[in-house]
């Protein structure tokens, strides 16, 4: 079962490599989505059954998060066949096996219960979504490629030397190979706490610049800005994902270590930073698809912010990052579309798209209105459960100053993308030939309606798995 | 059973019929105190019946501008006083209505009449007429504040928000809180004098428009419609000036004096507005809104004085 | 015998990375650190079973030779130019390599070692290394040179890593060569498009995405 | 049950009221009518169980949400809002028939007519909403489907500018609503369900904060001064039957917050009161400022629910005085009072903007300065809107007065000795703000309606269609009812202002509202027979004499700007208005025209110039992400510096 999650999507690449050229390449994708998906809701669902301490298992809080990238996934892949029509020039060979590569990495990182091992699936994951980022083929994506490349990469040594660090705090606690993160976990509370610290620091700062926490997160406006929406939507939905996941995996041992309350508040003022900075650099953005990255720094801020404030935040976080990834991709397909359409990225030429694309400018519009906590979708429960945990639980000043953040925040990303959406369409830039197609737009109303569904319905299924998530995350087994 | 509705309908005849009766005699005795002071003879007393029954008889003419509102302004005129006067108490104890709140009744019902007088003379699209409307509204902006600080001070005084006993209170009231009814009745004084158009603030026999505020309104007017003007601003005087006379008024509680003093007190204070309009000029524009800010002050002052005594 | 003498020949290396302004020499000062780290690992271990002697064979062979070698060749292919000025003087860099030399002793005796290994250099000499990466990384402007810096920084993790080679040899196994073959493929073909593209490797001049 | 099954079929009724006509039938605007109908009618019968029967009800359903939990009760203060929110949005739906027709507007009609009915579903929600969760469901959505109505024209760039105001105002007070209910659920240990505090809490520094946070949220949602800002434009830029329902009834969603902490708070303290007195005075006497400087109808329509909104707020301190002081009767005087001036404004100004909305359709335009004479072309809506004006300038006998009358009362009671005599702040900012409204609404219906048009217009006006004039007339109706038989209403107000305070002595004890009865009955019949008395009499037609003029024109008359020029003079400090003061050179000077307009201070002059400038400085910040992947790198090692020297310290 296990194997099959990382299996399928690798097979699928295989496939896709050995196929010849044309658009049935990109149809295997959306196929290899769903099988992947089915095999984690079954994975999930046998899970109690799973046996602990093996290399590999689906854990409520990998199998939560893989569940997340797998949808993902599955929606951006139902939009390819459509999207790469528009692009025939191009060979959709190495396109197909990024992604479904990173598919595979990305359910390898999830089930990995090593260090190590977690540490090397991420690694894959930058490498193979590495190609997708020169997708174009320009100047200005080899500079956004370069850049992605050195600083993830550097954030990557670090993740490294912070695990090292763990290891040898677990060395010094007695423990040897193999180090499951069980065992970590276990007996977390003997090692010494200079190297556990020292360790999550460089975890933080590591891992987090793959995530995308301020101000480690340079490289995502430029990778987001020239990749197309939907490489964006892997990127803000899948990778980042996975690099939280690992920064939790080790959260849990700090907090079994009884570290919590260290970790938590260096996590609270990163998130914070995140917001402040996003809130920053988004006032009169001028590129969408930049303002959409920083977006999504902003809202890598909110999920580290909602561990950082512990309790029943941290249960939102976990659920914030499905809100967030499924609106994030509505956003971003949605951009996708509307850039295309408009044949520019720069928003002075931009305007009116609600009028000339109904279905994704509508889309667009309702997604912006979720992703700043409108409900009814599915972040505003994460964010109201944020916000009044930490008001709730004594911490006024974190707390407003959360709330004053995504006010501003709102204030700064509204009066770019209203603009863009309402008004007369630019007549000198109707030009275009897109149009709005069933292919390109069903993706976006289904990303959205399971915003909608998540906003407004969380099945118990779904709760009791976030919650022993959320457990796991606190360092409880 | 008959004794009881007995008193309130004797009431109620004797100060309506009052009213009614001897309401323009209050602009004669004006006149004639302003004659005698100028040594002339001067109209008779009884000038303004004269007046009115002249107009009735004649025919109206009407600006092909106006619309059904421009008759609203006359019968509003008239029939808002005479709403009034069954609000204020004069001679008797109490006033024919009265009942908690009834003060502000009293007040509103002053707005109505200068909605639709204003919307009258709007509604004639004369220039002048304009600017008389302009001028009233504005002015209302402090008189009314002056107005309401007077009835804060006497709701105070006497513990309720009836015209009856406030104005009892404030006739039995000035041994024990002089200082602040004094300031009421200032500020009264000059609301009294404003709203009825008299000199200082304005001139109701001037023949300079530019200068009017009431009368600017009334220029179209004709006719009958002039007659409801006219008759309809001398019982203004009469309601208001009643005000102002029971306030300083203490009442005895016998009909025979408390009547012949209330009328008494009316005739003094028709003289008394005679007398300031022949020794005083008519104050410029700009000084009417300073002259009511300082009836705003004061009666926030008499209101402040009760307080701290 | 301590391996300290290593270690410190290592710091030494640093400082004078930090000091040279040719590439080729750069590039030569950092195939010598991975040769040391080689030596290193072989010195820690009393005997020698078949997986070290691969590991550090291995490291030898990768930090040594392959990677130099395609950094110079990398080197070779570019058409002789002016070497960019660096973003700070070497001089002043060489201050804070000192500087940073200095920190990762205050930082190294708050971050107590196993007692096999105290009185070892490893951690400062660790995070020295970590830290002169940086330095490169960020001072310099020509891409190879940031590759290189990159590849000292990822010294610094592989000379920590050493802690741990007795106890946990897949952890460190794994990490270290996967990051570094895979890392630097990656990076080597990304620099050879931006040769192509740009006909520089002046990295000053990637800067057009900006806010 | 029965209850419950009303409340529920008036909330389906009103949310699925546009879903009919999506299909593009031509009888959508009908149906969703009748709907809106069947869910007032509803609600006029749970109504009568609560307010008049005193029965009450509570519904209860689990919800797969953390936190929030389907929960519904039936209080009087809800339900009495529940009767305008329905009733007033049925009648705008006939008007809106008319207004904004599907064959005129084609593309935006069955849209609009959705929202509307899903924003009216939202009201009903708030209504008996007893979850925050719950609760802000409904406010934001309900916000959002504003924004979307309000930006209804969106090709005109001022519409948009003011959509997007108000959808920041919107957005913010739902997040201070989100604070605020965080803390809330402090005091009441409930959770998220909405219910009472513990006695204490309001005097904690949580309580401090809950309150002002709630506060702020709902007063930015009623629009009470200085949180408007986002609503002159609003309701100008709005089709006015969305003005109508912005203004006569999501502002009172931000009063019903504001009544709920008064019902659930058992011991404010006395600042609150004191808070929301000067809030309300200010922002009354401000707004009727700044309606006296507005060119455009419908701005002045808004700036006056400024001032209504601030009414209520006067009230409502009164009742929040009352509460902390011990003083029952002031609880329900002021809290009576501003719930039926609530209802009256609910009323009128709908009736205003259906009005205003008659006048855009005739005319195409809603700027004074063009307007004048049209009561000869359109004498239903002339007489319609003058019966607004007329109302809305709390003048007796409509049913203006009352409410206001009844504040009144509350605030004459509180100077007594032993009272709150702050309450003389209310008294004397009332009485400014009633004659400043007497000049605004002269001033509006004058200048609109009467003498003759200012400039030429594209055509002649032509009055409304009876589907237009016609629902004016059931809302006029409505109004002089309540206001000939304000007793009517004695019992609904009693029972809804009982629930802000424990122990209220009965309205009829304090307030005679049959007294108003008696003023009306007697005061009526002799003006109507005074008017008969003139209008018989001969007369003749002629021009407007005009002191011997003998060629008037249009040209001379007074126009919005002068009639109001003394005014906004003597608020100049405030209004900062902008003048073209015409200047007169030679002997003969060319044509000129003097005018004078008074943009929002606060927001064009205060917080639009702010928000560019932290925009500007904000964006000097730039230089932090240039571009050069060193300083990247630089971040990097800055943050690892950085948190190992705060770990270590």
């Amino acid at each position: 079962m296990i194997s099959a999650l990382i299996c399928t999507p690798l097979i699928a690449a295989a496939v896709v490599w050995f196929m010849k050229p044309g658009l049935h390449r990109a149809r295997v994708l959306p196929v290899a989505g769903v099988i992947h998906l089915a095999l984690v809701l079954a994975a999930l669902a046998r899970s109690a059954h799973l046996q602990p301490g093996a290399w590999f298992r689906l854990d409520p809080l990998g199998g939560w998060m893989l569940l997340v990238v797998s949808t993902i996934f599955t929606l951006c892949a139902l939009y390819a066949p459509a999207y790469l029509a528009l692009r025939m020039e191009r060979n959709f060979g190495v396109f197909g096996v990024a992604m479904l590569g990173f598919l595979g990495m990305a359910s390898l990182v999830a089930v990995s219960r090593h260090p190590g091992v977690l540490w090397v699936g991420m690694e894959a994951t930058a490498l193979s979504t590495t190609p997708l980022l020169y997708y174009n083929k320009n100047k200005r994506s080899l500079e956004a490629t370069w850049k992605y490349l050195l600083i993830c990469s550097v954030g990557m040594a670090l993740a490294l030397l912070g695990t090292f660090f763990v290891a040898y705090a677990a060395q010094q606690g007695g423990l040897g190979e193999p180090i499951y993160l069980d065992r970590l976990v276990a007996n977390a509370a003997a090692m010494p706490t200079p190297w556990l610290k020292a360790g999550f620091v460089l975890l933080l700062v590591g891992y987090g610049t793959k995530m995308g926490l301020a101000p480690m997160h340079t490289w995502k406006p430029d990778a987001y800005g020239e990749t197309p929406g939907i490489v964006g939507t892997i990127l803000a939905g899948g990778v980042t994902t996975m690099a939280f996941l690992s920064l939790l995996r080790f959260y849990s041992i700090m907090a079994a270590a009884g570290l919590g309350p260290f970790c938590r508040e260096l996590l609270v003022g990163m998130g914070l930073l995140s917001m402040t900075w996003a809130f920053v650099f988004m006032i009169r953005q001028g590129d969408l698809r930049r303002l959409l990255a920083y977006s999504s720094v902003e809202h890598m801020g909110i999920l580290a912010f909602g561990v950082g404030i512990g309790g029943k935040a941290t249960l939102f976080a976990l659920f914030h990052v499905a809100a967030n990834a499924l609106v994030k991709s509505v956003l971003f397909l949605g951009s996708g579309n509307i850039v295309r359409s408009f044949s520019s990225k720069n928003l002075a030429d931009v305007s009116g798209a609600m009028r000339r694309l109904p279905v994704s400018g509508w889309c667009f519009l309702l997604g912006f209105l979720a992703i700043v906590g409108s409900p009814p979708f599915a972040p505003f429960t994460s964010i109201f459960g944020i916000a009044s945990t930490a008001l709730g639980s004594g911490r006024l000043l974190a707390g407003s100053l959360f709330l004053a953040l995504l006010a501003a925040i709102f204030t700064a990303m509204g009066s770019v993308i209203l603009p863009v959406l309402q008004g007369n369409p630019n007549p000198a830039s109707v030009r275009t030939h897109y149009e709005d197609t069933f292919g390109l737009t069903a993706p976006l109303v289904l990303a959205l309606a399971l915003a909608l569904v998540l906003g407004t319905w969380l099945p118990g299924p779904l709760q009791t798995l976030l919650s022993r998530a959320a457990l796991l995350v606190e360092g409880q087994p | 059973m008959i004794r009881t509705l007995a008193r309130p309908a004797l009431l109620l005849l004797a100060q309506m019929v009052l009213t009614l009766v001897l309401a323009p005699l209050l602009p004669g005795i004006v006149n004639k105190v302003k004659a005698l002071f100028a040594g002339r003879v001067g109209p008779p007393v009884f000038q303004l019946y004269y007046d009115l029954a002249r107009l009735l008889r004649k025919g109206a003419v009407f600006s092909r501008t106006t619309t059904g509102v421009f008759l609203a302004g006359p019968a509003a005129s008239v029939a808002v006083p005479f709403t009034a006067a069954l609000l204020v108490p004069m001679g008797g104890a109490t006033a024919p209505v009265s009942f908690a709140g009834d003060a502000v009744v009293l007040a509103y019902l002053f707005g109505v009449a200068r909605f639709f007088v204003v919307l009258a003379a709007l509604d004639t699209g004369s220039a002048f007429e304009g600017m008389g409307a302009a001028r009233e509204v504005t002015f209302a902006v402090l008189a009314e504040p002056a107005l309401f600080m007077g009835l804060a001070t006497l709701a105070r005084l006497s513990g309720g928000p009836s015209l009856a006993p406030m104005l009892t209170a404030a006739g039995q009231g000035w041994r024990a809180a002089g200082g602040p009814l004094a300031l009421v009745l200032t500020a009264w004084v000059i609301v009294f004098l404003v709203e009825n158009c008299r000199i200082p603030f304005d001139d109701p026999n001037t023949h300079l428009e530019l200068t009017m505020i009431h009368e600017a309104m009334v220029l179209d007017h004709s006719g009958p419609p002039l007659a409801a003007v006219l008759y309809g601003a001398s019982l203004k005087l009469w309601v208001l000036g009643a005000l102002v006379v029971k306030l300083c008024l203490p009442h005895r509680g016998t009909w025979w004096i408390d009547w012949p003093a209330f009328l008494g007190g009316m005739t003094l204070l028709a003289c008394g507005v005679g007398v300031v309009e022949s020794i005083m000029a008519r104050l410029r524009m700009r000084r009417v809104s300073q002259a009511l800010i300082a009836a705003v002050v004061s009666g926030t002052f008499g209101f402040l004085l009760l307080l701290l005594a | 015998m301590t391996p300290n003498l290593l270690l410190a020949a290592i710091m030494l290396i640093n400082f004078m990375l930090v000091a040279s302004s040719r590439v080729s020499k750069c590039i030569q000062l950092a195939a010598l650190q991975g040769g040391l780290l080689a030596l290193v690992l072989l010195l820690m271990h009393d005997h020698w079973p078949f997986h070290v002697l691969l590991m550090a064979f291995s490291t030898a062979a990768i930090k040594g030779v392959v990677i130099p070698a395609m950094l110079n060749r990398a080197q070779d292919r570019m058409k002789p130019q002016r070497e960019p000025e660096p973003y700070v003087g070497y001089t002043l860099t060489l201050v804070m390599a000192a500087a940073g030399t200095g920190l990762a002793f205050i930082l190294a005796r708050r971050l107590p070692l196993q007692a096999g290994n105290l009185g070892t250099l490893f951690v400062p000499a660790s995070i020295m290394a970590l830290f002169t990466g940086f330095l490169l990384l960020t001072t310099r402007k020509r891409a190879l040179l940031q590759v290189v810096g990159y590849l000292v920084l990822e010294n610094g993790v592989y000379l920590f890593s050493l802690l741990l080679v007795k106890q946990m040899p897949l952890l460190v196994e794994t990490g270290v060569l996967l990051d570094l073959v895979v890392g630097i493929f990656v990076m080597g073909i990304v620099i050879n498009h931006i040769q192509t593209a740009f006909d520089s490797q002046d990295t000053h001049r990637l800067a057009h995405l900006k806010d | 049950m029965v209850l419950q099954s009303l409340y529920f079929s008036a909330l389906l009724l009103a949310t699925l009221s546009g879903v009919p006509g999506l299909a593009g039938s031509a009888r959508g605007g009908r149906v969703a009518s009748w709907m809106l109908t069947g869910s007032a009618l509803c609600a006029l019968g749970l109504a009568g169980s609560v307010l008049y029967g005193g029965l009450a009800w509570q519904a209860e359903l689990r919800w797969a949400l953390p936190g929030a939990h389907f929960l519904f009760r039936g209080d009087p203060i809800g339900t009495f809002i529940l009767v305008p929110a329905t009733l007033v949005p049925a009648i705008l739906s006939f008007y809106a028939e008319g207004y904004w027709s599907d064959g005129a507007h084609a593309d935006t009609a069955p849209g609009l007519r959705l929202f509307f009915g899903v924003s009216v579903g939202c009201m009903i929600l708030l209504t008996a909403a007893a979850n925050a969760v719950l609760f802000l469901f409904g406010w934001e959505i309900m916000a959002i489907l504003a924004f979307l109505m309000v930006t209804t024209s969106d090709q005109d760039a001022a519409v948009r500018e003011a959509g997007w105001i108000y959808l920041v105002a919107s957005h913010t007070g739902a997040l201070m609503l989100f604070a605020g209910f965080a803390l809330l659920a402090l005091g009441t240990g409930t959770g998220f369900d909405l219910g009472p505090m513990r006695p204490g809490f309001a005097s904690t520094s949580a309580g401090t904060a809950a309150f002002l946070l709630l506060l702020g949220g709902f007063l930015l949602k009623a629009g009470v001064g200085p949180l408007h800002v986002w609503l002159p434009g609003a309701h100008a830029a709005a089709p006015s039957h969305v003005s109508a329902l912005l203004s006569g009834l999501m502002l009172k969603m931000g009063i019903l917050g504001i009544l709920r902490i008064i019902a659930w708070t058992p011991d404010p303290p006395l600042w609150w009161a004191g808070l929301l007195t000067g809030l309300g005075a200010a922002s009354g006497i401000m707004s009727m400022a700044f309606a006296l400087g507005q060119k455009d109808l419908k701005r002045l329509l808004a700036y006056s629910s400024i001032e209504n909104v601030s009414v209520i707020a006067l009230g409502l301190g009164l009742a929040l005085a009352g509460k902390s002081l011990g003083l029952p009767a002031l609880v329900l005087l002021g809290g009576a009072g501003a719930l039926f001036h609530l209802l009256n404004h609910a009323l009128l100004k709908p009736l205003l903007f259906m009005g205003a909305g008659s006048v855009m359709h005739a005319t195409g335009t809603r700027d004074l300065e063009r307007l004048g004479g049209l009561a000869r072309a359109m004498p239903r809506t002339a007489f319609l809107f003058l019966a607004g004006a007329f109302g809305i300038c709390a003048l007796p006998p409509l049913n203006g007065f009352a409410g206001e009358w009844l504040i009144y009362l509350g605030a004459f009671r509180a100077i007594q000795p032993q009272g709150w005599v702050w309450a003389v702040v209310t008294l004397a900012s009332l009485a400014v703000i009633g004659a400043l409204t007497v000049a605004c609404f002269t001033r509006a219906y004058g200048i609109v309606f009467l003498g003759e048009p200012r400039r030429e217009l594209g055509g002649p006006a032509h009055e409304s269609p009876r589907s237009m004039t016609g629902t004016m007339a059931v809302l006029a109706g409505i109004c002089l009812f309540i206001g000939l038989f304000p007793a009517a209403l004695g019992r609904a107000l009693q029972a809804a202002a009982g629930d802000l305070g424990p122990g209220l002595p009965p309205l009829g004890g304090l307030a005679g509202l049959g007294a108003l009865t008696l003023v009306a009955v007697i005061g009526i019949p002799v003006g109507l027979a005074a008017w008969q008395a003139i209008r018989k009499s001969p007369s003749s037609r002629s021009i407007t004499w005009d002191c011997g003029y003998a060629a008037p024109t249009a040209r001379i008359q007074y126009t919005a700007s002068s009639f109001s020029r003394m005014l906004t003079d003597a608020f100049r400090w405030l209004l900062l208005p902008i003048e073209r003061v015409p200047r007169i050179q030679g002997l003969f000077p060319r044509e000129t025209r003097f005018q004078s307009q008074a943009p929002d201070t606060l927001l064009d002059r205060g917080m639009n110039p702010a928000a560019s400038f932290v925009a500007s400085v904000l964006s000097w910040l730039r230089f932090l992400q240039a571009g050069h992947l060193p300083i990247y790198l630089l971040y990097v090692v800055l943050t690892l510096v950085a948190l190992f020297a705060w770990t270590l310290q």
